[in-house]
């Protein structure tokens, strides 16, 4: 495992890029220096009792000393943290997981995120070199379109109002993008739609890897909280620790 | 003045009273990745039992007002990993261990204690008769007197180890489970495990949890918490093990006056991971502060 | 679409579901300044005794992570006063009234009921005996099957009118309590009282309450309070009114879909006397989202 | 009772007095329109169940629609509060409690103050016309004295750093003060030294109001957690309802 630390960050910018999504930049040079794409960090929201968890993110970029991360306002930890203001102080825990793996043999990285899914992928794509990358991103409508760090974008929105009407992966399917052993695909979003890009890769027999979510206490393994079922065998696996990124024909959804 | 942060559980020694609460350290192994388990009391193994658990099916966790719900069904290897694959990390941490023990059988808790009781890095059991996740075992027999007697004495006979008995808060009178624990040999209680709870969602109606209920710990717990250390402290004599909610060291100071002669921290571990070292150096301060050279002075001080 | 929020408990018709809990409201009076007592479901008195109880000494009251901590100790003006100045006060409020009762025997119950039972404004009796804030009386029965069973029993002989039995949480088997009392004749059950607490100073290392002891309210004990309604909605077939920690109009759904047919609000009255109007506000807006015409179809609709 | 009202209350300023005393001004126009000098105000400091109760605090002053108070950072609940900045919006339930009697036939108003304790007056001050005003108060030392509002003032210190060493009530009494039926005494402060001073008036006859403190779990007369005893009879007061300001002799410290 990774020797985890938390750093005290100070809040550099925390600045909302659509009606529910926040970008968020923190002095934390220890793990600036130490996280890898496909990585998360668990922050406390709050100094209180309340809410009582860390709440994980990916991490979305590295910027020198700062971390950025890009999130959703979904509920009471994230409402609280869209609150904080530059200057602000925030614990940071990480870093956490195992990201993606991109120094394998592949020639085209084809990226696929559905809405807030596209935030571990900047840093991901910063890391990527001479390779070819096609995005492929799928919002609910034009004004949730978030495509900061993203390189080559393809747009879907499931009301039509730009790109394609659909999912990311509808539009992944539409492109004729050429598939081969040569092409690698990261994605991450929901569940339902990481479940059907991965029977999509069985069936075209394509290499792909997933970040997934899951409720979490800890982060880094000792609660069993975040277990998703492994394909192999008979047992979980923890999302926080063999995961968050996964080979798509590792874990069952 | 140097403080002797000291206490003793039974035949027990701990070089301070903090102990990590089981299923929130694993088996000390990923912990040691970033704490130096000689500096911390004891460490209490994850649940184990004799056969593996897969445990139950996720969701596992959901987070209520100042607390958490699991229901993690006591995943663990089971008795055979654990002594293959498990003890021999254990064996190298340099740490305090005390394995804790689940089963649905009386048989079954002899027989996992008998295993393990060769091992000399095992240092005590705690016996798990509380845990709300599983529907054999745990509960059935943490709220039966007569149960709990009879696991304490078979167990008795099995070990010469400290056996410390882990007490369930769903009933109304915890204090009589612990009478019965020291007549029937044992040498301390843990007190509390996990509240029973549960959370559901208001649209799809289903429960949060997969398993429907869960045990609530953290903060929200720790007034419970204390008043059954302190039912407990008032009409039994038997060191207790007290936890339940404790985030920081002025908790610890509270579980003490109230009767603990250690604690545990268990949720508080997920959220700071370096927790246990902050309350240390808290106690110290606060020993220092109040003129106490043995912390082992302030259990059962209240001023009732 | 108009949504029909009235629920019935028994014989007693309430038009919707929102019950202002006892110790929460007083005897209405002074709420009545501020809410309109006619849109809330009830207002449940605080505990009438027999003899009036000056209470328990202060300091009364602390606050915990998400809950808090009383031990007001069932101060009332007694029956006699409460007939002589409350009741006619209670009639011009236009509100349902529930008369709570405590008492440390049987027959004490029983007295009180009878010389109530005749005014017209008591719609219902919610019988305490799960106030963990008394020597006598109080938690003495509400752990003890068989006490329940009887005052339940003899309360029926004394009245006609719908009986609930506020049952304490503090026990293993809260779903054999809400049996007994409904083999009894009791004709409801509330779930749950407070459960019990303390706090301890650690300079003083006195308890924070007089009383040592105190009653946890607030959302801290939500996931308790929802497990037990779950427990006796899935093994008894009576009416709940569900309560703990309920916070806003989510809690309240929550409390519905587990079985609770009408739920009360407590500890939130002090932090928004408001909240009753708001949590009707919510319930509306939900039960249309939700194609729920009456909001009585919500109750018992868990998935497991 | 008063109709109590909440209102949703834009902060104008937050400011730091000393180390740990605050000066807070809320926009609350209803509030400020009706509350009067000794009343207190319900504050909820955060909109979580963290802390989960509202704080009282006496109404320091109103200006206009803006109602100030004086608070100290004691805990968790001030810790938070000293922390919110301009802008922000707190939850005010008030106005509670009875306030001070001023209307009666005295010629000279003795303000008497023990550190946080001169939170009060700088409003009663204001309202007291054409009488002589004499403030006593003290505090632990130089650096935490708060004078804010306050007329004609005698300092103690309990080190002797600034003014007369010792408490507010030493100074009152050192002071050859004229003390007769005409004097009316207002004081506020810890409870030891308020028990003090009720044992002073009663020994003098003297006139003497005096605002106590409890812990309030609702602030407006149906929890009964905050009880004081009475000297009448038997029966408890209630210092949110019935107080928090009582005559000397109807209680018992
Ligand atoms: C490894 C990992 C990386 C993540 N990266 C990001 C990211 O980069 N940006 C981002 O916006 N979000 C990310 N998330 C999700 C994020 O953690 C949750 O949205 C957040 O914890 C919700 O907190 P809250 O208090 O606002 O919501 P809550 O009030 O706790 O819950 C609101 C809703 O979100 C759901 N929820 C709560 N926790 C999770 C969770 N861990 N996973 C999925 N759903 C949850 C709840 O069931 C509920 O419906 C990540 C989650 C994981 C596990
Ligand atoms: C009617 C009334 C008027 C008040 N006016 C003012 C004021 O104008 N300015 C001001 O600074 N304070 C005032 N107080 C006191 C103020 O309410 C408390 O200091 C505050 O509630 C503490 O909150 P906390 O969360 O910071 O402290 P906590 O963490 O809750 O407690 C910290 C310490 O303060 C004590 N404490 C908590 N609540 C009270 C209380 N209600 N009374 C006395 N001690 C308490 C606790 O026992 C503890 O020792 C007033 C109190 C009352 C009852
Ligand atoms: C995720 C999780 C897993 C737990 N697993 C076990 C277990 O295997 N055996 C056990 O005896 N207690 C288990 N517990 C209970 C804790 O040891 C402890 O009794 C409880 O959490 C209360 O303490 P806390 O509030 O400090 O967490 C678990 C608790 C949590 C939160
Ligand atoms: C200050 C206070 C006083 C209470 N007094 C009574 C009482 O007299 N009788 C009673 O049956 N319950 C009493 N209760 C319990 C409440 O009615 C309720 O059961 C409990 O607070 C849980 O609900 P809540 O979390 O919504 O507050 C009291 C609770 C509080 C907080
Ligand atoms: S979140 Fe705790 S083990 Fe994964
Ligand atoms: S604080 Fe509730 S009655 Fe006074």
């Amino acid at each position: 495992m990774n020797k985890i630390i938390i750093e005290n960050s100070i809040i550099e910018s925390n600045d909302k890029l659509t009606e529910s999504i926040y970008l968020l930049k923190v002095h934390s040079p220890i793990i600036a220096s130490k996280i890898k794409p496909g990585q998360f960090c668990n922050v406390k929201v709050s100094d209180t009792d309340y809410p009582l968890l860390r709440r994980p993110f990916s991490i979305c970029d590295v910027e020198n000393h700062l971390i950025v991360f890009l999130y959703q306002v979904v509920g009471v930890g994230t409402e609280i943290l869209a609150q904080k203001m530059e200057g602000e102080v925030l614990s940071i825990l990480g870093p956490l997981g195992n990201g993606f793996n991109f120094d394998d043999d592949f020639e085209t990285a084809i990226i696929i995120g559905g809405g807030i899914g596209v935030a571990p992928f900047p840093f991901l794509i910063r890391n990527i070199t001479n390779k070819k990358i096609v995005s492929y991103i799928g919002f609910r409508n034009k004004n949730e379109i978030v495509d900061y760090g993203l390189t080559n974008c393809k747009y879907a929105t499931d009301d039509g109002s730009f790109g394609l009407k659909g999912t990311c992966i509808d539009l992944f399917k539409s492109e004729n993008t050429i598939l081969n052993s040569k092409t690698k695909i990261f994605a991450c979003g929901p569940n339902p739609m990481l479940k059907s890009l991965i029977e999509y890769c069985s069936d075209k027999n394509l290499n792909c890897e997933v970040s997934l979510e899951s409720a979490m206490a800890c982060g880094f393994g000792i609660c069993q909280g975040c277990v998703v079922e492994s394909k192999e065998d008979d047992e979980y696996k923890l999302v926080c620790k063999d995961g968050p990124v996964f080979k798509f024909n590792e874990i069952k959804l | 003045m140097e403080i002797d942060l000291s206490v003793n559980i039974g035949k027990l020694k701990l070089c301070n009273p903090i102990v990590l609460a089981s299923g929130t350290v694993g088996y000390g192994e990923e912990v040691a990745n970033f704490l130096d388990l000689s500096k911390i009391g004891a460490i209490i193994t994850k649940s184990i039992s004799l056969k593996p658990r897969r445990g139950n099916s996720p969701q596992r966790i959901v987070e209520t007002s100042s607390g958490m719900l699991n229901a993690i069904g006591l995943a663990n290897v089971g008795l055979d990993e654990f002594v293959k694959t498990k003890i021999p990390i254990l064996e190298k941490l340099n740490s305090n261990v005390i394995c804790n023990i689940a089963a649905s059988s009386i048989e079954e808790y002899v027989e996992c204690t008998k295993a393990l009781n060769e091992f000399e890095i095992i240092k005590a059991f705690e016996i798990n008769v509380s845990c709300p996740n599983v529907k054999e075992g745990g509960l059935i027999f943490g709220n039966d007197l007569t149960a709990v007697g009879k696991i304490t004495s078979e167990i008795r006979v099995a070990t010469n180890k400290t056996i410390i008995i882990k007490l369930s808060p769903n009933n109304s009178n915890i204090a009589e489970f612990a009478k019965v624990v020291k007549q029937e040999g044992g040498d301390a209680v843990s007190a509390i495990n996990t509240l029973i709870g549960t959370a559901f969602d208001i649209y799809t109606k289903k429960p949060i949890l997969k398993n429907i209920t869960g045990g609530l710990s953290g903060p929200a717990i720790k007034p419970v918490a204390l008043a059954k250390v302190l039912e407990i402290s008032r009409s039994v004599d038997i060191p207790i093990i007290g936890l339940g909610g404790i985030m920081n060291w002025k908790d610890v100071v509270e579980f003490m006056i109230v009767g603990a002669s250690a604690v545990q921290i268990g949720t508080v571990n997920f959220i700071n991971p370096f927790a246990a070292y902050e309350i240390i150096d808290g106690l110290i301060k606060y020993c220092k502060n109040n003129s106490i050279i043995n912390i082992s002075q302030l259990t059962g001080t209240y001023q009732i």
